[in-house]
């Protein structure tokens, strides 16, 4: 493994990988923790918030800062911030005694055990020889993965997915009318 | 005028049920909270930030002053009107020293009516002045603040220098007036009139056509006439409601008939046609006062009255347009030195019952808007 | 000593911000300044506030604290720092404790990317508006969790409004921004970016600020920005959050001291954010004034001496006061006070002058006058407007803002469209 | 309009002017049908005040007063009534909804209650207190030492 070969020229070795990559791992794996094992919601949310963000940095350490951005303005900034509107307009205390979702943690065990095992022998699996996450990384330069990214989506030659990003936006959009119709008793 | 007939209790529509209605909210406003101008408490149950309902809770500054009045006699107890409504307190006095000498038969002599004039419609600006100063800042305006207390004071330092007290000034006694204007009076008020006109441009450039001011005011805390009239509101409230109706026209006293003044009113009622007629009231209080000052007659200040103060038995109510509506003296005479009983009617406690009609499916905003717009003085609605 | 001063030289001299470069030590010498003047200014920004606004109404402002009262805000924050720090016996004690942090670290944090030169920013991140905008966002999560942990209801309905206030506004506020990023795309190579540094440097290219392209659609869309600005950072007309006779003080009515004061810094160093973002955006970021007209080597002499003339200036209207001081022995003290501000603004100044100096601070200089001309208009609305009322301020919103913002991109794109269509057809480029 | 009222209630009703100032003596059986007239026929269309006057030594205990006023006439009137302590008046509001607050001050300081009043409680005292101030066998230091020991946990009471 030589991931420093694999880096564009122009860009910079990158600094403590490993540590980084394992600090972050580890938060996420505490944040996703207490995001079920905390009775209070709103403590719920702070923690799913500590693994978003944990999240967006992975990626990027990933060389996708474009994706990190994209993470923090939409889930940590928006989604969460709604979550935690819906959180306070209910009132906690009468949720607190209502019944947890959490009681079933047998069956949650036996899930989380099943998909462990299966990353597990993912990542040992070889085929011909060769494992089937590959060893180097592929990465765009990171000045510039945005314009990358753009071409991806949108250019006339390069691009391929304009037509699944587009399906994509349209979904959205009737969700969005949905929520509208609704939540609203007369149109 | 309203058609009287067609008046009834007040039907009120409850507003709509919304979002997550389940969750309906009490909060306590006051008594100690930055715009309930003193210690009122208003209790009101939100829904949101919609207004189901309130309550005021009122009594915090409750002194008892009709039964201190029982116990006092008829010139003790003219400093004690002062405290009622302490920003209007030569208001109060003036509706006071009226009633006291209806009940005696005298008149006050013609040179003590003018100088009460001049001095009772500075008052009434210097009570508009707070209102708006504070009613603005309720409202987020910070500034105006600065200028109306800017310009009041010129206000107070008139009366400091007649009567040498600023705020519960005690500027009128029973017959007439105990002090002769100080020299260079005249030349005072002339040189604060002056003074004082191009400041209400000023005032009403930084608020009358300001858009923000004008959404958060227009449509605001409406009252019809006809609500109005049945819940007994009266002053500038009751007229920017459409009803022209001003004690000094409709039954005159002091010597309000000799001067020419228009009674502005209002149209819609709401908040913001309250604020055009009190800024109209400014410019017509400057009116009475050249009027009046230019035409001060010599002579005395003060009518025949007796040392001791024996009103005959009888009794007898008088009221005036105080700057918050119509304040009124009831008093029974039992022909002692002491009121048998004296009832004050005052305006702001009457008027702040309309506060709930006001609110009732507005925002909470609003709710801080409409009792600044109601111009309350907590001394006086607990007296 | 020779050597560290080589290497600074060195490092100056290189065209490239601390971050880009890779440098551990200059990134952590540019955080640590960007910190300290951030403070300063904070702390100036609070002198000047409550100047300014008490010289609007009519009044004097802080005059006791030192001369002018010069020293007012050391002295409230001394006062801040020593107070009694209270957590509510019913509050949720950690987040209560968290909150404030999250809301300071969101804040700074921005400042990551902020430009104050070609070279002076601690790093260029090729998502720098987005890492702005998306990072300042995170800030309302300290607000909610603030007034969802002091357990009362003001504190709540502060945080839900501003929660409300926020997302909506950064709507209005994101499609302004989309626009100015089309507009960078307008050059040979037909991309545009999100770096901070190259927003302003396509402003350079094109010899334009971005207010004026496409007059007027870049007007447009910086008012709109202008706008959510203000109500994106709670402040005054916009300042429902901390609606002062309605909510007591909001989210934070509650804290006290220290925790306090974190949202206090908070605040004004979010406005400075904002700010910064509308100039790099639309006003050209550190370029100084016409840039495309008075290009000239004499000009730029000239405009290069405007940061230490304005020291001068400030200098001697420092010793103007001085003479204007009252002669009495009370006075000695202010007045010597102010004598010695002055000598050192005077200094500044000097140091200023010369050339080595003068040029490498041109564009910080340039930077933060714009800034501060947004300050100003802070300062300007709070003593001007009363406050929305919180339905009408949705309405300004989503009915006003984001309509105009959407025809504005549609429309950007559009006339951006046509000008790159000529421009194949010329077979020249022309911007 | 005395005349008619005198006409039709005969001698439950004594129109009386003093010093210029209007006002009749009503019987108390006739008040809730005087009030009701003067509101509706005679245009007494704003219920200026409520106020009620304690004459201790008379058997009939309280002189309860309404002093109406009427925008069209622009004229003034009080309309007087003689009750007994403990007796009670109809309220007025289903007629001027002023009097809401009115009333309720009347029985704050009187004690004399208002049948059908939506809400008759204190007002301006506490809720808890005890006694009625304007009596006249109301001292004026006197206090309800009992409410102030418990709500304001001052010893004295004073």
């Amino acid at each position: 493994m030589n991931p420093a070969g694999m880096i564009p020229a122009g860009t910079n070795p990158p600094v403590a990988t490993p540590f980084f990559f394992y600090l972050l791992a580890a938060i996420m794996v505490i944040g996703g923790v207490m995001v079920i094992t905390r009775k209070n919601a709103v403590h719920s949310a702070m923690a799913l918030i500590t693994t978003l963000l944990a999240q967006a940095a992975l990626y990027l350490m990933l060389y996708a800062p474009f994706v990190a951005g994209v993470q923090i303005i939409l889930y940590a900034g928006g989604i969460m911030v709604l979550f935690l509107f819906v959180i306070m307009l209910i009132s906690i205390e009468r949720a607190e005694k209502e019944r947890q979702f959490n009681k079933q943690w047998p069956v949650g065990i036996v899930a989380a055990a099943a998909l462990g095992g299966l990353f597990i022998a993912v990542y040992t699996t070889t085929t011909k020889g060769r494992a089937l996450f590959p060893e180097g990384r592929m990465t765009y330069g990171e000045t510039q993965n945005t314009q990358q990214i753009a071409a991806l989506l949108f250019d006339r030659t390069a691009g391929q997915y304009m037509f699944a990003f587009e399906i994509a936006s349209l979904l959205l959009l009737v969700a969005i009318i949905g929520a509208v119709v609704m939540a609203k008793k007369r149109i | 005028m309203t058609d009287p007939t067609s008046l009834s209790p007040l039907d009120l529509e409850t507003p709509d049920k919304t979002f997550l209605d389940a969750n309906e909210l009490v909060i306590n406003m006051g008594p100690q909270h930055p715009a309930t101008h003193g210690v009122l408490r208003v209790i009101l149950r939100l829904d949101g930030e919609k207004v189901m309902g309130l309550e005021c809770v009122i009594g915090y500054l409750h002194r008892g002053v009709e039964k201190i009045a029982e116990n006092r006699t008829y010139t003790m107890f003219n400093p004690y009107v002062d405290r009622m409504d302490y920003v209007a307190a030569v208001s109060n006095g003036l509706g006071y020293c009226e009633a006291v000498e209806k009940l005696l038969n005298v008149e006050a002599p013609p040179r003590a009516q003018y100088v009460r004039v001049i001095l009772t419609e500075l008052n009434r600006m210097a009570s508009h002045q707070l209102w708006l100063g504070t009613h603005a800042l309720d409202i987020g305006a910070i500034t105006p603040l600065f200028y109306t207390f800017r310009d009041r004071e010129e206000i107070l330092k008139i009366f400091e220098k007649y009567c040498g007290a600023r705020l519960t000034t005690h500027a009128f006694r029973i017959g007439g007036l105990q002090y002769e204007t100080y020299d260079g009076f005249e030349k005072d008020v002339k040189t604060f009139v002056a003074f004082v006109r191009p400041k209400i441009d000023e005032y009403e450039e930084l608020l009358t056509t300001n858009r923000i001011w004008l959404e958060r005011t227009k449509g605001v805390g409406k009252i019809s006439g006809k609500d109005a009239i049945a819940l007994g509101v009266t002053g500038p409230v009751l007229r920017a409601s459409g009803v022209k109706w001003d004690i000094r026209k409709a039954l005159p006293y002091a010597n309000y008939k000799n001067f020419d003044f228009d009674i502005p009113t209002g149209e819609n009622g709401d908040t913001y046609d309250r604020y055009l007629v009190r800024m109209a009231e400014f410019r017509q209080s400057l009116r009475i006062i050249e009027q009046a000052v230019d035409h001060i007659p010599e002579g005395p200040i003060m009518a025949k009255v007796p040392k001791v103060i024996k009103p005959p038995v009888g009794e007898i109510y008088h009221s005036i347009e105080a700057p918050k509506g119509e304040l009124g003296y009831f008093i029974v005479s039992d022909g002692s030195t002491q009121p048998y009983r004296i009832r004050v009617r005052p305006p702001s406690f009457v008027n702040l019952q309309a506060l709930e009609v006001m609110c009732r499916g507005q925002l909470v905003a609003d709710v801080i808007a409409v009792i600044g717009t109601l111009d309350i003085v907590l001394g006086e609605v607990d007296r | 000593m020779h050597a560290l001063m080589q290497y600074i030289q060195s490092y100056l001299d290189s065209d490239k911000t601390p971050g880009g470069a890779g440098n551990i030590f200059w990134a952590t010498v540019y955080i640590l300044l960007v910190f300290a003047g951030l403070s300063v200014a904070v702390i100036a920004m609070n002198w000047l506030e409550r100047k300014i606004l008490a010289h609007m109404q009519v009044r004097l402002g802080p005059m006791r604290v030192g001369p002018h009262g010069l020293l007012q805000p050391i002295a409230d924050a001394i006062k801040l720092l020593l107070k009694e720090d209270i957590i509510p016996a019913e509050a949720d004690a950690v987040v209560f404790w968290i909150a404030p942090f999250i809301v300071v670290l969101a804040a700074f944090t921005v400042f990551v990317v902020v430009p104050f030169g070609p070279t002076h920013a601690i790093t260029d991140m090729n998502i720098g508006i987005l890492f702005m905008l998306g990072v300042s966002s995170l800030s309302v999560l300290g607000i909610v969790t603030a007034g969802w942990a002091s357990n009362s209801h003001y504190p709540l309905i502060g945080a839900l409004r501003s929660s409300a206030q926020m997302v909506s506004y950064e709507v209005a506020m994101g499609l302004a921004v989309v626009s100015v990023i089309l507009m960078t795309s307008l050059n040979d190579q037909s991309t545009g970016t999100l770096s901070m540094i190259g927003i302003v440097q396509a402003q350079l290219a094109q010899q334009e600020w971005f207010i004026f392209k496409f007059f007027p659609l870049g007007l447009i869309g910086f008012g709109i920005f202008a706008i959510a600005m203000v109500a994106e950072t709670n402040r005054a007309p916009f300042d429902l959050p901390e609606a002062e006779s309605e909510l007591t003080a909001g989210f934070h009515t509650e804290y006290s001291g220290f925790r306090w004061s974190l949202f206090f810094l908070a605040e004004y160093s979010a406005m400075i954010a904002v700010s910064s973002i509308a100039v790099t955006l639309w006003l050209g970021g550190w370029l100084r004034p016409f840039p495309n007209l008075l290009v000239a080597p004499p000009w730029d002499l000239v405009f290069s001496l405007f940061p230490a003339i304005t020291f001068l200036l400030l200098a001697a209207m420092c010793f103007y006061n001085t003479a204007r001081m009252p002669k009495h022995p009370l006075f000695k003290v202010q007045t010597i006070g102010l004598a010695g501000f002055g000598v050192v603004l005077g200094l500044i100044g000097l140091i200023l002058f010369l050339p080595a100096v003068r040029l490498r601070v041109n564009d910080i200089f340039w930077f933060s006058a714009k800034v501060a001309g947004f300050m100003y208009l802070y300062i300007w609305y709070r003593g001007t407007f009363p406050r929305y009322r919180f339905d009408q301020l949705m309405k300004v919103g989503w009915k006003v803002l984001l309509p105009t913002g959407l025809a504005l991109l549609v429309l950007t794109a559009f006339v951006g469209m046509r000008t790159e269509l000529w421009a194949e057809l010329q077979g020249v480029w022309r911007p | 309009m005395i005349a008619k009222l005198k006409g039709n209630y005969g001698s439950g009703i004594e129109p009386l002017t003093y010093l210029g100032q209007n006002y009749m003596v009503v019987d108390r059986s006739l008040i809730p049908e005087i009030l009701q007239v003067l509101r509706n026929e005679e245009q007494f269309d704003y219920c200026v005040d409520i106020t009620a006057v304690h004459y201790p030594k008379r058997e009939k205990q309280f002189d309860v007063l309404w002093i109406l006023y009427s925008f069209p006439r622009n004229q003034r009137i009080r309309v007087k009534t003689q009750i007994a302590d403990g007796e009670t008046l109809p309220s007025s509001v289903p007629i001027w909804a002023t009097t809401n607050w009115l009333e309720r001050e009347v029985f704050d300081m009187f004690g004399i209650r208002f049948d059908g009043h939506p809400d008759m409680k204190r007002i301006l005292l506490p809720d808890g207190w005890k006694g009625h101030p304007l009596r006249k066998d109301y001292g004026i230091l006197q206090q309800d030492n009992e409410w102030v020991q418990i709500n304001l946990g001052i010893e004295s009471g004073q």
